[in-house]
């Protein structure tokens, strides 16, 4: 099986690593249940979405999802590049990661502002799928404008009592938790006065979720509905009232996930390789698909260079996970639409192997590439004013 | 909602009432319900609108040279109702209906002049069974049914409107003979296959077609290759309005959607990048509109007999490239407008994006007919300069 | 020589027309005074120059420069599609037009408003280059914000005295009459209180003329000064103080006229004869060629409808000059860029059979397709807010 | 002026030093000026830069070995050189210096390692004739100098900083054997003739080059083939630095600008649609200019020996494609930013839309690249799949 070149130089034990985990996922992971689009809250059937749920059990216990985790909640402490490194050749593998909410969002901030209860009550069952999380931020009158979120929170005692609704909530139709920014100071406006709390959707009163219908005639997300939920105060995470700042840091986490340029790249390959096997191939069709390699391997080095300073420093430049975005977000719809334009006609009965995806879903799906995560104009805004100090 | 357009391209008063009149019963009969009930795959509303389009305006007809018995329409009627079709994302057979009336008609021939009439007469479903795939719109360089002493036998991947067809117009070959294959599939029951093919557009299902064994009725024709370019350049320039007619629709919805949706306190449309972009959207229908309607005018001109399919091909060719980049340009661009709503089953905009999946590639993707655009100047600058064609495949 | 196709279905007339019009270039033309860009202000000599002005004075005397105008003044009487025609046919020729501003933007503002004084005095003189025009709109402070201009004109007996300065006027050093958007009210702001006066640049004291050297490495703009210059009340067109709308009229005459696209298909016929000329043509290359043409053809479907519109209706629609102008502006960067990539570094040293440009000096103009006559942005805002009803 | 960037291009302290200290000695020698008084011709004051960069920084010496002499720099020293270089608008001989002296140390060869030690000892200015149209880097595509036993002959259209240069090494063959032809021009008054060839790009002057007669010095070497394209992939990746450098200048130079310039009552950048436009100037440059560093880094790791050029070659490629649109985009975003004064001679952006012009086209324009990093793609696959290589000129 075909793996991921990084065109870097790695250390002797990233290179091993790597050829670990490739070995690893020869033996265990099946072509048959190669997915479509890294995290994508979409699933063929709920077999495969099962099969794949036990998939990512496993890799957490044999420790390949989460290396670059302190080694006392099952990680192997090692550096944000590794784990970027080993993500990568996940993404590349087509291997549905199910739990990104909780893998990438929900678990850094907790790893930096949880507490020990925290930290000990989820992390683990986090890796290993027994909790699997989804993310409430968007309203039906808070979309690009997060902060005019109107769902409350309200002490009473020692819970948190939750009134209001959610929307374009990926993964909740599987999920057992949720992350759930809501306004604990009913006093305040804008980004004030909000707060993360943990809710555990499956055994708390009062909530109700419905699903969504999307283009791809799939239910991709769902909207949620509060009455009088009760969550338990020590499921605040991070500072009451200061849940913004803490928000916005598990967005730019999303951000700069390396798996989607990783994803990109085995796409491009396989349509590369789609179009080598269906007829020859002329030159104009030669620079496109050479424009999207090109552009992909941007990204990728990109995301190279923000994995390293995060390794080094601990941080990355202010402006890293909007360009990021900004570019990926992009990619996803070129890619697929250049997918439409070389496959033709052809392009909805074609299939890369056996797999869960194809190229036609991807395209279906890859408007929501340029909007979650911040629609691109926010991005822009947010390069523009905060980074080059231009007014808004 | 407004209706936007830069005015004038209804140049007659008889494009004007037709434009209209589709619009008129189009408000009435079809509404996004009932475009997404045919989505989810309810068939039965469809049958009932085609039933209206054939009963009060015989756009079967459209067409057909009243000599025939129809409405003697040009292409400018057809991509008129095509645009208008498309705006309401209604489903119709007005692609197969007008590039079958155009080869019979054209054919100069006088048993396939009666066919036409009965055609009309007893509103026939026909359709020209030309590969979708196929951007060449060259007889010799498809592969028509070959007709031997044993039948007939060919195959068609991908074929538009053949599905519901009651008579399917075939090229085809009898030795060094080009010609036309009717298969009347109402009366014949062997030797054609006909089967769905997985398409994008739910509006206009794509079918695979087989043709094997004695069967149908053989025609030959007196110039097989300027008819079949001809008509399939028709049903280019037909694509293209139905696209261009499905992309004002878009910026009409983004339009109405941006100046009454709020965020941060203001409409969405008052954010100049996203105004901006809804703009270029509108700009570039706009050009695209101009030229579908000037290649439809170029091919009127040459049904009468002053402009040569040397000219209207690539003019067709830029219409359809065109209005395919702006048919994807303004679905993409309503998605994104729509923010989240925009990605549901709900929001009709899906079909839409879907089409454009599908029409842009039909007869050839953008890429294909600019490729051929250029060889046409590189013809004519070849012919100027005295030099040979030097392209390379 | 060959001519430029229109695809339209003409009239016995126009047909006849042009074939006139390509015998007698073909007669009186040679190809070797073929110029850049349609109305260039830039000249390679003066010589040049005024072998040009001589030829579109002959133009205008063989009747061909002013089709559309009343015959009283030198016209035909013709249409505005007639006019588009023949002005398509000079354009594609590569004649260049000097008195661009005297003729498109101030002559149909003088038919429509001017004094039956004014029309006497000037229509024929600016056709016969007997007055080159150039247009006194922009200052330093006043570029896309035109409505803050502050020269001032006012009145004085008889007189407006002119006091300010004005920047980037194209044609400023040949011309000798200005087209001057000046404010009269001087208690006024924006666009209330501004009036258009045409100022004799040659013989009023207080004016003094700047030449500008731009990145072509020619001068391509001035800027002048205007000291107590006193300029007669009776050279005052439309009303006093309501200039605004009479310059806006006058913008949008500029900006529909068919010059621009036909001289883009010339320039893409040129190219598509260079590259042929060179090589064996590839895809990548036609599709690019291909897709270019077809742009252009796209913006001449346009401007034809237009025109169409003008002609039977007297008006048309209020978006169409700004939806040209962005076009063509756009036509104008892509096409030349697209010229330095299939040249390459040949694109400095070929030239088009022994004509006055090259496709470099072309691209080194190509920036001012963006900006002259209102930025892309600015005709933006015109459609989203005039035309589409989107707040701003 | 605000320094952008993404943070993360120099990963050791030798790099930041000589990227600190090429820096101010650039800020204090090279103005905006001193670039207009060599666009209007005057080449004195670039005169007096290329002897403070030779006696201060040694840049010719960079990339030579230590045991040769040098500085023991790499590609991604010379990426950092070329960046600010390309950020000030100055002229230097950094693409000859470098490839001359990778080619020379790269050979294997005694003799010409001697030779490399003698241009860093002496400060002889070197450069390599590549063909500057070339886009292939392939010795058996291009037409090396033929030698015979009447001499040397060949002929180049467009070589660059081959006129100011000493010591030419020009790619030669003798029968069937490929190797080095070594030009010494302070020498040999006979045989080669150069002469300045029309170009976009003041800061580097493109030369034509013909050799004719008995001339020069023959050096055989062991792996033409992979010296000369390592050495034409690192004077890409060479010139992407600059490019970026370029492209840097002009985001900074137009935020900058936006923030201070009014119109409307408002500074220019707080128009969200200028402001986007100045955003995606610096998106497509983040992407290119990492893209470049890893392609420097990638060529760095094959000079150590723990990459291969196969793999190195398209990176070099996609680096030199992405910063040729990075500055295009950048360059004409910035002209369009300054309005009207963004067009004049005296703002200095027009240098950077110039050297695009001529920089974006040396060894090959992006669409060149592009079908090359396909290729090599396309090769994978069908290694992959077993299938043939199928592609179409």
């Amino acid at each position: 099986m075909r793996s991921l070149t990084t065109g870097l130089a790695l250390t002797a034990q990233q290179a091993e690593m790597l050829d670990e985990l490739n070995r690893y996922l020869d033996e265990h992971f099946p072509p048959e249940h190669e997915g479509p689009s890294g995290s994508t809250p979409e699933w063929d059937s709920d077999e495969e979405y099962e099969w794949n749920r036990r998939f990512n059990a496993r890799l957490a216990r044999d420790g390949w999802l989460t290396v670059h985790w302190p080694e006392e909640y099952g990680g192997r402490g090692l550096t944000p590049m590794d784990n970027m490194l080993v993500r990568e050749q996940l993404s590349y593998r087509r291997v549905p990661i199910c739990n990104a909410n909780g893998l990438d969002m929900l678990a850094p901030i907790l790893l930096q502002l949880g507490t020990k209860e925290q930290k000990d009550a989820h992390l683990r069952k986090i890796a290993l799928m027994e909790e699997h999380w989804c993310q409430g931020f968007s309203e039906p009158e808070a979309g690009s404008d997060l902060t005019s979120l109107r769902t409350t929170a309200i002490r009473d005692g020692d819970h948190y009592v939750v009134n209001g609704s959610k929307i374009w909530t990926g993964h909740a139709m599987r999920a057992e938790w949720m992350i759930l920014l809501a306004r604990t100071d009913p006093e305040s406006r804008g980004s004030r006065g909000l707060s993360l709390l943990m809710v555990d959707l499956r055994n708390t009163p009062g909530v109700e979720i419905h699903p969504i219908r999307s283009m791809t005639g799939a239910v991709t997300f769902c909207q949620e509905f509060f009455t009088d939920a009760r969550v338990p105060v020590e499921n605040l995470v991070g500072p009451e009232h200061e849940g913004w700042r803490a928000s916005q840091r598990l967005l730019e986490h999303e951000r700069v996930r390396a798996a989607n340029s990783a994803l990109y790249r085995r796409d491009v390959d396989d349509l590369v390789e789609a179009v080598v096997a269906r007829d020859v191939v002329d030159r104009a069709t030669q620079a496109a698909l050479g424009h999207m390699i090109e552009r992909v391997e941007c990204a990728r080095a990109l995301t190279y260079d923000i994995a390293t300073e995060l390794s080094e420093t601990g941080r990355f430049a202010p402006h890293a996970p909007s360009v990021t975005k900004i570019l990926n977000s992009r990619l996803g719809g070129d890619l697929t639409r250049l997918a439409v334009d070389l496959l033709g006609l052809d392009v909805c009965s074609y299939r890369a192997d056996d797999a869960n995806w194809d190229f036609y879903q991807e395209f279906l799906f890859s408007p929501v590439s340029r909007l979650g995560g911040g629609s691109t104009e926010i991005h822009h805004d947010i390069i523009g004013t905060r980074y080059l100090g231009l007014e808004r | 909602m407004p209706h936007i357009a830069l005015g004038g391209e209804d140049r007659t008063d008889e494009q004007r009432d037709l434009r209209m009149e589709l619009r008129r019963l189009l408000t009435r009969l079809w509404s996004d319900d009932h475009a997404r009930e045919l989505a989810d795959g309810d068939r039965t509303t469809g049958a009932k609108l085609a039933a209206v389009l054939e009963h009060d305006i015989a756009l079967g007809a459209l067409l057909v040279p009243e000599e025939l018995g129809g409405h003697g329409g040009g292409c400018v009627e057809a991509a008129v109702a095509a645009e208008e079709l498309g705006a309401a994302s209604a489903p119709s057979r007005l692609l197969g209906d007008a590039m079958s009336a155009h080869l019979l008609a054209t054919s100069g021939d006088a048993e396939l002049h009666r066919r036409l009439r009965r055609v009309v007469e007893d509103g026939v479903p026909a359709a020209v069974v030309w590969p979708a795939q196929d951007a060449t719109w060259d007889l010799h360089q498809i592969h028509p049914v070959e007709i031997t002493g044993a039948g007939a036998s060919g195959r068609f991947r991908y074929v538009a409107e053949a599905l519901d067809a009651a008579l399917l117009l075939v090229p085809a070959r009898r030795g060094a003979e080009f010609g036309l294959l009717l298969l009347d599939l109402s009366r014949e029951g062997s030797g054609v296959e006909l089967h769905p093919a997985k398409g994008a557009d739910v509006l206009r299902p794509l079918g695979g077609l087989t043709v094997a064994g004695p069967t149908g009725e053989w025609v030959g024709l007196a110039e097989p290759q300027r008819v079949f370019t001809e008509t399939v350049a028709l049903g280019a320039i037909v694509l293209a309005a139905e696209m261009i007619g499905a992309a004002r629709s878009c910026i009409e919805r983004m339009a109405t959607y941006a100046g009454q949706r709020e965020q941060f306190g203001r409409t969405i449309g008052s954010f100049q990048a996203l105004r901006h972009q809804i703009v270029d959207a509108l700009v570039a229908w706009e050009a695209a509109r101009a030229m579908t309607y000037r290649a439809a005018a170029g091919f009127a001109a040459m049904t009468r007999g002053t402009a040569r399919i040397d000219d209207v091909e690539p003019m067709a060719r830029m219409a359809k490239a065109a209005a395919s980049d702006a048919l994807g340009e303004a679905s993409e661009t309503c998605i994104h407008v729509y923010g989240a709503i925009g990605f549901t089953w709900e929001n009709p905009v899906h079909l839409a994006f879907k089409r454009w999946a599908a029409s842009a590639q039909i007869f050839g993707s953008p890429t294909e007919q600019r490729v051929r655009v250029c060889q046409h100047a590189i013809i004519n600058a070849g012919g100027r300069a005295g030099g040979a064609l030097r392209v390379a495949g």
